[in-house]
């Protein structure tokens, strides 16, 4: 309905190729940016910028960067809090080996720890695949687990065996540290979630991205028409891994300010996959819906009975977000296998053939 | 913008013109290899100059005949014009004729040298060479399966503008020669020779001067307020006078783009990407589209379903109002808008009609329905009266004065009389200069001074003023107690109906009227499949009794609407059947562009026609047929006839048919 | 070099000078092998019969235990609490079919493993809103079930046998003896296997495969109620025992995800290979090692047999 | 219609030759001793009643299994057992019986990916999709553009081919195969399940790839006419053995072939 196509004829490849085609999906885009950089920072209050978008950007990139993994590549893993975990931790001693030096530079930096030590985990992914190799993920996410506990030289031998975040300041401004404000934290955050997303988008629409997803629709297919497995697999592991521990330094940095071991406990494992699949595997935008619905649904949960004056015991709210999140979970399943984003494929498509059902 | 002046009388003249005024204005776009391929005017006189002095080379001289067989693609719009700058004439050919239809109308027109798209055109010439003397050099623009040819009188379209690339750089004096034998051209010169395929004997090959066709495109372009910004897209056959006047002539007086599609299938959806502006089609294709827009929406929600038929309904009310600029009540300009966000301007939007600014349909009678229907959803859709001897336009709806009984007023510079036999004659720049190598028929055809029979019988609307067509004027026959039997008439009320795709009405010299009917595959399937009809093939639908219930129906409205008409009601249709078979070009049965062969039908039915005036109520019929592959094969069939009851005759409320 | 000793020589010193610890790991390394087994177990009944990798089968123990113990916390007697929650556990197992398996049915695995992640939390929050979050006591006693321990004496000092885990052992073993029969004499036990085998040809002798489905659903949670009273009498009935039950998911790659000897062979290695690791070796790197050991030997076995003790060596066709 | 082309092609050189080779499961014997060569230019097909080992055969040339004994020139490079992306990389392109697209992807996706080995531009231009990264994919576009016109996809360009009709995935997969520019084709059953239109399509597409680009083509086919009327010679298979090795014409006449297909009489 809202889209009229009519004209939007293309006369090269690059514009044919192009990751937005539609005239009228280019100006979504860019009203959601200008939403994001420009309208929410004006009209956000601290406890929506702190509880809301900040964490809700961040579980974006995380599943992002399953999603790489197991959407585009088809490789299931259970590891996606351990791996955010080291970028963490890789962040911290970064920065505190080299406190001159920008955080912001670090948190991408850690990423780059993060995606070493998810090569090494994926490297059974020669031999194993399926579940078999989600329980290899699982020796991955118990491991690191103890290691963030049992090696205090990670956590610079603070009492409490928490990360302790110290302020580091860009340009005169706080950026990381109790002193750092909400905005300052969102924006940056949003601006690395933007540009990550982009690189992403990046490399799943071009050859990389054609080799992974050729390894998950058929891998004896893919690699007779010359494509190392070995090779796709573990770069497929290293840029998720990338990805989830840059979300993982920007967690403990921007969002907490400070976390203990168990914040990259299995829970949050499980939890970016939940968001993964609910959003739709092998969808980017799919991520986003994923982390809103996943993040966003218990806060709401929380908020509305009180909200509405409905006298509601935090625990038994508590109680009460896991029976509708596992009940919404297996609805989501049945109603759409494939996620939100096939939902949002599948509105959008009818927008497009309107007044047509088909 | 016109590109007007007494120099500028040929195309290639216009070419020039337009590639120094216009040059880095887009002339052409193919979809080709997934993307809009692209020429600018200054471009296409590039690669058009390559390829006729190529063609010098090759011997094509002033007055040669040369062959155009393809489907609408740029290097055959290219080749027109590269022999047409030498002084040769082209002579577009149905792509689809098949090898023996092809060979008579080549050898008639005797020509030297053919520019085809592919294998299978090439291989159709090489079928029928035996029966083309004249024929020296073949010119295709696909060399895909061609590589393994006899190349001695065969060559690819690159290698002949090779040749003329190389000459421009080996001779100085080539460009300037070729230059002046362009400014050599005249106006009065033969620029085309387009074999109509006649619905009764063999084709006729109609010349049409430079003049004739340049005169008739400027002042259609000037009708329309078309200049160089308009879109369109050429899909009709290239032997069709609409198509070399529109996506040619047109084109090039107006110097606006022509886009050719990937593919045959692709047309509306490469439609849609461009976004035309000025579209040109038969009746058959509007009708095509609104059948696919029923169909479609029969599958849609009840909701969906519901908001459609209301505002499309409102729009009936209303649309053709606010088309024409009246005045008409706010609230309804409100609704209309609502739903031309919600409904209208979807629906164009979905056929790539959002961006036209005139549509024209012509060559056949367009259902009132139809035609009602795209004006009222906001299409200024009109209608135009031509034919192939007049350069297309003798005459054309102008803006704000549409009715869909009539064809519109004498086009610019046109003169029309009404014979006093009731047919159409008309007198303008556009008559064409005669049927190659037949005088005689070109004399019966055109008066000593200069008016033209156009063979339909019509009249001029009193009120509007403006001419309606009837049917031919020897189709129109009588019953045997003299009621007045204008088959094409009853045809097209028929044929308005979703479900009918075609009909075939006897009844001349008869007692009273019957008629044999082809389904919509289309719109009956789809049917089929809503009511839980099995079919298996076209012939068991086609004899499926449910369906006969419903074009009952439909035949039973027809004769109530005839019956309101005071010289109609005596016509009415008394029995009918379903054909087991679609009437198809390829079995002789109608012309290329879609035209009932009424003759021949008859003809090849000869039993069924016989079985409808002999009280059968079943009919048996074999018929030899021609699969896609080209080999025949016979199929029979019983079919059913079935029995309708006429409705008297009403006093008649005469207020359109007058 | 030290560390060279510390790692290849000196565990095997302690082994041998201190027979009674080695005889008392391994017996605690053997009960909880059995339980890991359990568990397991349960996994490997529902993935044969419906290809579903049941992630819920670790909740579905706390679950079958909390029930038990909730419904005795509100005044109902023992016994009729354990026939009440073999009750809920069957409505559980009715419930999944209708509710997930069927309308899922024909999805790919991952969509299905996805779904038991889905019940897994609405088990957790259902179980806590229901019976309240805190840590419970089984009701051990009250199914007179044994406390206490043996000490065994010798060996250089003693072993000490907790009775409640020799009666875990045994219940097991008749747990596993009953399935087996079940499943080698029984009409249903062989309609199970054929849909193990074929779906087409479990339907074509005539059983309906949501009946299976439920089947054994139901038992894969006789299993889990079975499994949770025996781990939650020898500790407490919470919630965290769900990263225990993870500890299922080494023993089947262990044991391949089809195998029920597989499933029992896994379970010991893993008990027991994990307390001695974390005995012997554990002091060397800090402690702790209990929660990957487990872990790194699946993952160790998997690099060299992808198949798993039991399974059968994959041919890949094209 | 092609009939000049076979005696050229017997005068090509050898491309790939198979040297006694011999592949087993367990205890099955899939392949036992076979011998033969493919040479440049020309159609070769293998046939067989079910469960000769044609398949096995093409698995054992292209690297997806191992033969226990024997040895394979392919370019006059001995390779006994090579990985199948090393195949690839060699130039041999493949299509399966039952399909082997990748389903999710579209049919222009496919093919792309067909082109993976020819292109190279690094990681960090992956990264950024523009500069180099977008004038090779462009480029590649292109090729991928005109394979989809020779073998007439373009109307599917951009539909999953997941959803295509069985014939169409044929074709995409030859449009795959294709991309990869080999130097041998080796085509599974290419015309399995296909009606006599889509076969003839398919039969013109292998010709004109022949013909065209000169690619040599190894396939195994049951529909004997079409393997007479594309072939320019034949190796017949029988329990793993090879029994027949020769011109349409000689295979045709071959008693142990009519054996073989027809059953022994008792």
């Amino acid at each position: 309905m809202l889209y009229r196509e009519v004209g939007q004829y293309k006369s090269s490849y690059a514009a044919d190729m192009a990751v937005f085609p539609i005239l009228q999906d280019r100006i979504g885009v860019a009203v959601i940016l200008l939403v994001a950089f420009v309208v929410l920072p004006l009209v956000s209050s601290n406890f929506l910028l702190n509880t809301v978008l900040i964490p809700f950007l961040i579980f974006s990139l995380a599943a992002i960067g399953l999603n790489l993994l197991t959407g585009y590549t088809g490789l299931l893993s259970l590891g996606t809090g351990a791996f955010m975990g080291v970028g963490a931790y890789a962040c911290l001693k970064l920065t505190t080996f080299f406190p001159n030096v920008d955080v912001i530079v670090w948190i991408l930096a850690s990423g780059f720890v993060s995606a070493a030590v998810g090569v090494l985990f994926g490297l059974p992914s020669l031999r194993i695949k399926g579940f078999y190799l989600a329980v290899a993920t699982l020796a991955a996410q118990f491991f690191l687990e103890w290691c963030f506990i049992r090696i205090p030289w990670l956590y610079n031998y603070s009492v409490s065996g928490a990360i302790e975040v110290p302020l580091r300041t860009f340009m005169g401004v706080p950026i990381t540290g109790p002193n750092a404000t909400a905005l300052t934290r969102y924006l940056i955050v949003l601006s690395i979630v933007v540009a990550l997303t982009w690189v992403a988008s990046n490399l799943v629409h071009g050859r990389i991205g054609r080799m992974w997803m050729s390894v998950r629709d058929m891998d004896l297919a893919a690699e007779l028409i010359g494509i190392r497995l070995f090779h796709a697999k573990l770069l497929a592991f290293a840029v998720s891994s990338f990805y989830c521990g840059v979300a993982g330094a920007m967690m403990v940095f921007l969002w907490y300010g400070g976390a203990e071991a168990d914040v990259f406990a299995i829970d949050q494992s499980f939890l970016v996959l939940f968001m993964v699949i609910i959003g739709g595997l092998g969808t980017l935008i799919g991520s986003f819906f994923g982390a809103a619905l996943i993040y966003i649904l218990p806060i709401a949960l929380r908020t509305i009975p009180s909200a509405f004056g409905l006298p509601i015991r935090p625990a038994a709210a508590e109680q009460l977000t896991f029976v509708i999140v596992g009940a919404l979970i297996i609805m989501f399943l049945v109603v759409e296998p494939n996620g939100l984003a096939r939902l949002w494929q599948i509105g959008k498509q009818k927008l497009r053939v309107w007044p047509f059902p088909y | 913008m016109q590109s007007t002046g007494p120099d500028l009388d040929t195309v290639p003249k216009l070419l020039m013109h337009n590639a120094g005024t216009l040059g880095s204005r887009p002339a052409m776009r193919h979809k080709d290899f997934g993307i809009w391929q692209a020429w600018t005017w200054a471009q296409m006189l590039e690669e058009i100059r390559a390829l006729s002095i190529g063609l010098a080379e090759l011997g094509v001289k002033r007055g040669d005949k040369f062959a155009i067989i393809g489907s609408n693609r740029p290097r055959l719009y290219w080749a027109m014009c590269a022999g047409q700058a030498l002084g040769a004439v082209p002579v577009p050919v149905y792509a689809d004729a098949v090898a023996d239809e092809m060979a008579y109308v080549l050898a008639h027109a005797e020509v030297t040298l053919g520019v085809v798209e592919d294998q299978e055109q090439v291989d159709k010439l090489i079928a029928v060479s035996d029966r083309l003397p004249h024929l020296q050099q073949v010119i295709y623009d696909e060399p895909r399966g061609l590589k393994d040819y006899d190349h001695s009188r065969l060559m690819s379209f690159d290698d002949v503008q090779g040749i003329g690339r190389k000459k421009l750089v080996s001779d100085p004096q080539c460009l300037a020669q070729w230059e002046a034998g362009v400014a050599a051209g005249k106006g009065s010169d033969l620029s085309v020779i387009l074999y109509t395929s006649g619905t009764t004997g063999r084709s006729k090959g109609v010349m049409l001067t430079f003049e004739n066709t340049i005169i008739s495109a400027r002042n259609a372009n000037a009708f329309d307020h078309l200049d160089q910004n308009e879109e369109v897209i050429a899909y009709l056959p290239l032997a069709w006078v609409g198509d070399y006047i529109f996506s040619y002539v047109q084109a090039y007086a107006a110097g606006y783009c022509v886009n050719c599609p990937e593919t045959p299938d692709t047309v509306v959806q490469d439609r849609r990407e461009i976004g035309t502006t000025y579209a040109f089609a038969p009746p058959r294709v509007y009708e095509n589209v609104l059948t696919l827009t029923t169909v479609r929406m029969a599958d849609a929600g009840w909701l969906k379903r519901k908001m459609f038929d209301f505002f499309i309904a409102f729009a009936g009310r209303w649309g053709e109002k606010i088309l024409d600029g009246e005045r008409v009540p706010l609230g309804v300009r409100l609704l209309y808008g609502i739903g031309n966000l919600l409904v209208y301007g979807p629906l164009l939007n979905q056929f790539g009609l959002s961006r036209i600014r005139v549509a024209y349909t012509a060559g056949e009678a367009i259902g009132p329905e139809i035609f009602r229907f795209w004006r009222a959803v906001g299409m200024n859709l009109k209608q135009l009266y031509g034919q192939t001897e007049a350069s297309v336009y003798v005459t054309a709806q102008p803006d704000g004065e549409i009715h869909a009984d009539t064809v519109g007023k004498a086009s610019p510079d046109v003169e029309i009389k009404i014979s006093d036999s009731g047919e159409v004659m008309f007198r303008s720049p556009g008559v064409f200069a005669g049927y190659y190598k037949d005088p005689d028929k070109s004399a019966e055809v055109i008066t000593a001074d200069g008016w033209v029979h156009t063979g339909d019988a019509g009249f001029f609307d009193p009120k509007s003023g403006q001419l309606r067509i009837i049917d031919r004027a020897k189709d129109v026959g009588r019953l045997k107690d003299g009621t007045l039997f204008a088959p094409k008439y009853i045809e097209n009320k028929l044929k308005f109906y979703p479900n009918i795709r075609e009909a075939v009405a006897v009844g001349a010299d008869r007692d009273f009227v019957c008629a044999m009917i082809n389904i919509d595959l289309t719109a009956v399937g789809s049917w089929a499949e809503r009511n839980g009809v099995v079919y298996a093939s076209y012939q068991e639908l086609a004899a499926n009794p449910l369906v006969y219930d419903m074009i009952a129906q439909h035949v039973d409205e027809v004769n109530r609407s005839l019956a309101d008409e005071e010289i109609m009601a005596g016509a009415q249709i008394r029995r009918f059947l379903i054909l087991h078979k679609e009437l198809d070009a390829d079995d002789g049965e109608l012309t290329r562009t879609q035209k009932l062969r009424r003759g021949h039908i008859t003809d090849r039915y000869s039993p069924l026609v016989d079985a409808f005036y002999n009280g059968s109520t079943t009919a048996q019929i074999s018929t030899e047929v021609t699969f896609d592959d080209g080999h025949k094969g016979v199929i029979s069939a019983r079919l059913t006839i079935r029995e309708m009851r006429p409705y008297p005759a009403r006093v008649a409320k005469m207020e359109r048919a007058a | 070099m030290h560390i060279l000793y510390q790692i290849f020589v000196d565990p095997f010193v302690q082994m041998g000078t201190a027979p009674d610890l080695l005889v008392q790991t391994l017996w605690d390394g053997l009960v909880a092998g059995v339980l890991y087994a359990l568990i397991a177990l349960g996994f490997v009944l529902i993935f044969k019969a419906s290809g579903v990798f049941n992630f819920a089968q670790g909740i579905m123990v706390v679950f079958a235990a909390l029930t038990l113990v909730g419904l005795h916390e509100h005044g109902v007697p023992a016994f009729v609490a354990l026939g009440l929650t073999i009750v809920v556990m069957f409505v559980l197992a009715f419930g999944v079919e209708r509710l997930m398996l069927r309308p899922l049915i024909n999805q790919s695995e991952i969509i299905l493993f996805m779904a038991t992640f889905g019940l897994t939390y609405f088990l957790i929050g259902f179980g806590q809103l229901v019976f309240g979050g805190s840590p419970k006591v089984m009701i051990a006693q009250e199914l007179y079930l044994p406390s206490g321990a043996f000490r065994l004496k010798g060996l250089g000092g003693f072993v000490s046998l907790q009775k409640i885990d020799i009666a875990a052992v045994i219940i097991a073993s008749i747990m596993v003896a009953v399935l087996a029969v079940f499943f080698q004499r029984t009409r249903i036990g062989r309609a199970l296997r054929a849909v193990a085998d074929s779906h087409q040809a479990a339907l074509s002798v005539g059983i309906s495969l949501e009946q299976i489905w439920v089947i054994v659903w139901f038992a894969a949670g006789v299993v889990a109620l079975t499994t949770g009273i025996m781990w939650g009498a020898r500790s407490e009935v919470s919630f965290s025992l769900q990263i225990i039950a993870l500890k299922a998911l080494p023993v089947l790659i262990l044991g391949g995800f089809t195998s029920i000897p597989g499933a029992i062979v896994g379970g010991l290695i893993i008990g027991i290979g994990e307390k001695l690791g974390e005995f012997y070796w554990g002091p060397l790197l800090g402690g702790g090692i209990e929660t990957w050991l487990a872990y790194v030997i699946a993952l160790g076995f998997l690099v060299f047999r992808p198949q798993g003790l039991f399974g059968e060596k994959i041919i890949e066709r094209i | 219609m092609r009939a000049p082309s076979s005696n050229e092609a017997a005068l090509g050189e050898i491309l790939l030759a198979v040297e006694d080779v011999s592949l087993s499961f367990g205890g099955v014997r899939a392949l036992a001793g076979v011998s033969f060569d493919i040479r440049k230019g020309e159609v070769r097909a293998i046939i067989g009643p079910n469960g000769a080992g044609k398949t096995s055969m093409l698995n054992v040339v292209n690297g997806f299994y191992r033969p226990q004994s024997g040895r394979i020139t392919f370019k006059g490079e001995v390779r006994t057992s090579m990985r199948p992306y090393a195949a690839a990389r060699g130039g041999i392109a493949r299509t399966f019986q039952n399909l082997a697209l990748f389903r999710g992807m579209t049919t222009l996706d496919n093919i792309l990916a067909g082109r993976t080995l020819k292109m190279h531009r690094g990681f960090f231009w992956q990264l950024l999709r523009h500069g180099p990264a977008l004038k090779e994919e462009v480029e590649h576009r292109r090729r991928v553009e005109e394979i989809i016109d020779f073998l007439e996809i373009a109307a599917i360009r951009k539909i999953q081919v997941g959803r295509l009709p069985y014939g169409l995935q044929k074709r995409v997969e030859l449009g795959r195969a294709l991309a990869m520019e080999p130097d041998l084709l080796l085509l599974d059953e290419p015309m399995a399940g296909m009606n006599l239109e889509e076969k003839e399509d398919m039969s013109r597409f292998i010709i004109d790839v022949n013909q065209q680009y000169g690619t040599t083509v190894a396939l195994i086919e049951h529909d004997m006419g079409v393997v007479m009327d594309l072939s320019d010679r034949v190796v017949v298979l029988d329990y793993g053995r090879k029994i027949a090795d020769g011109t349409p014409d000689e295979v045709k006449r071959d008693k142990d072939v009519i054996r073989a297909y027809l059953g022994e009489p008792q």
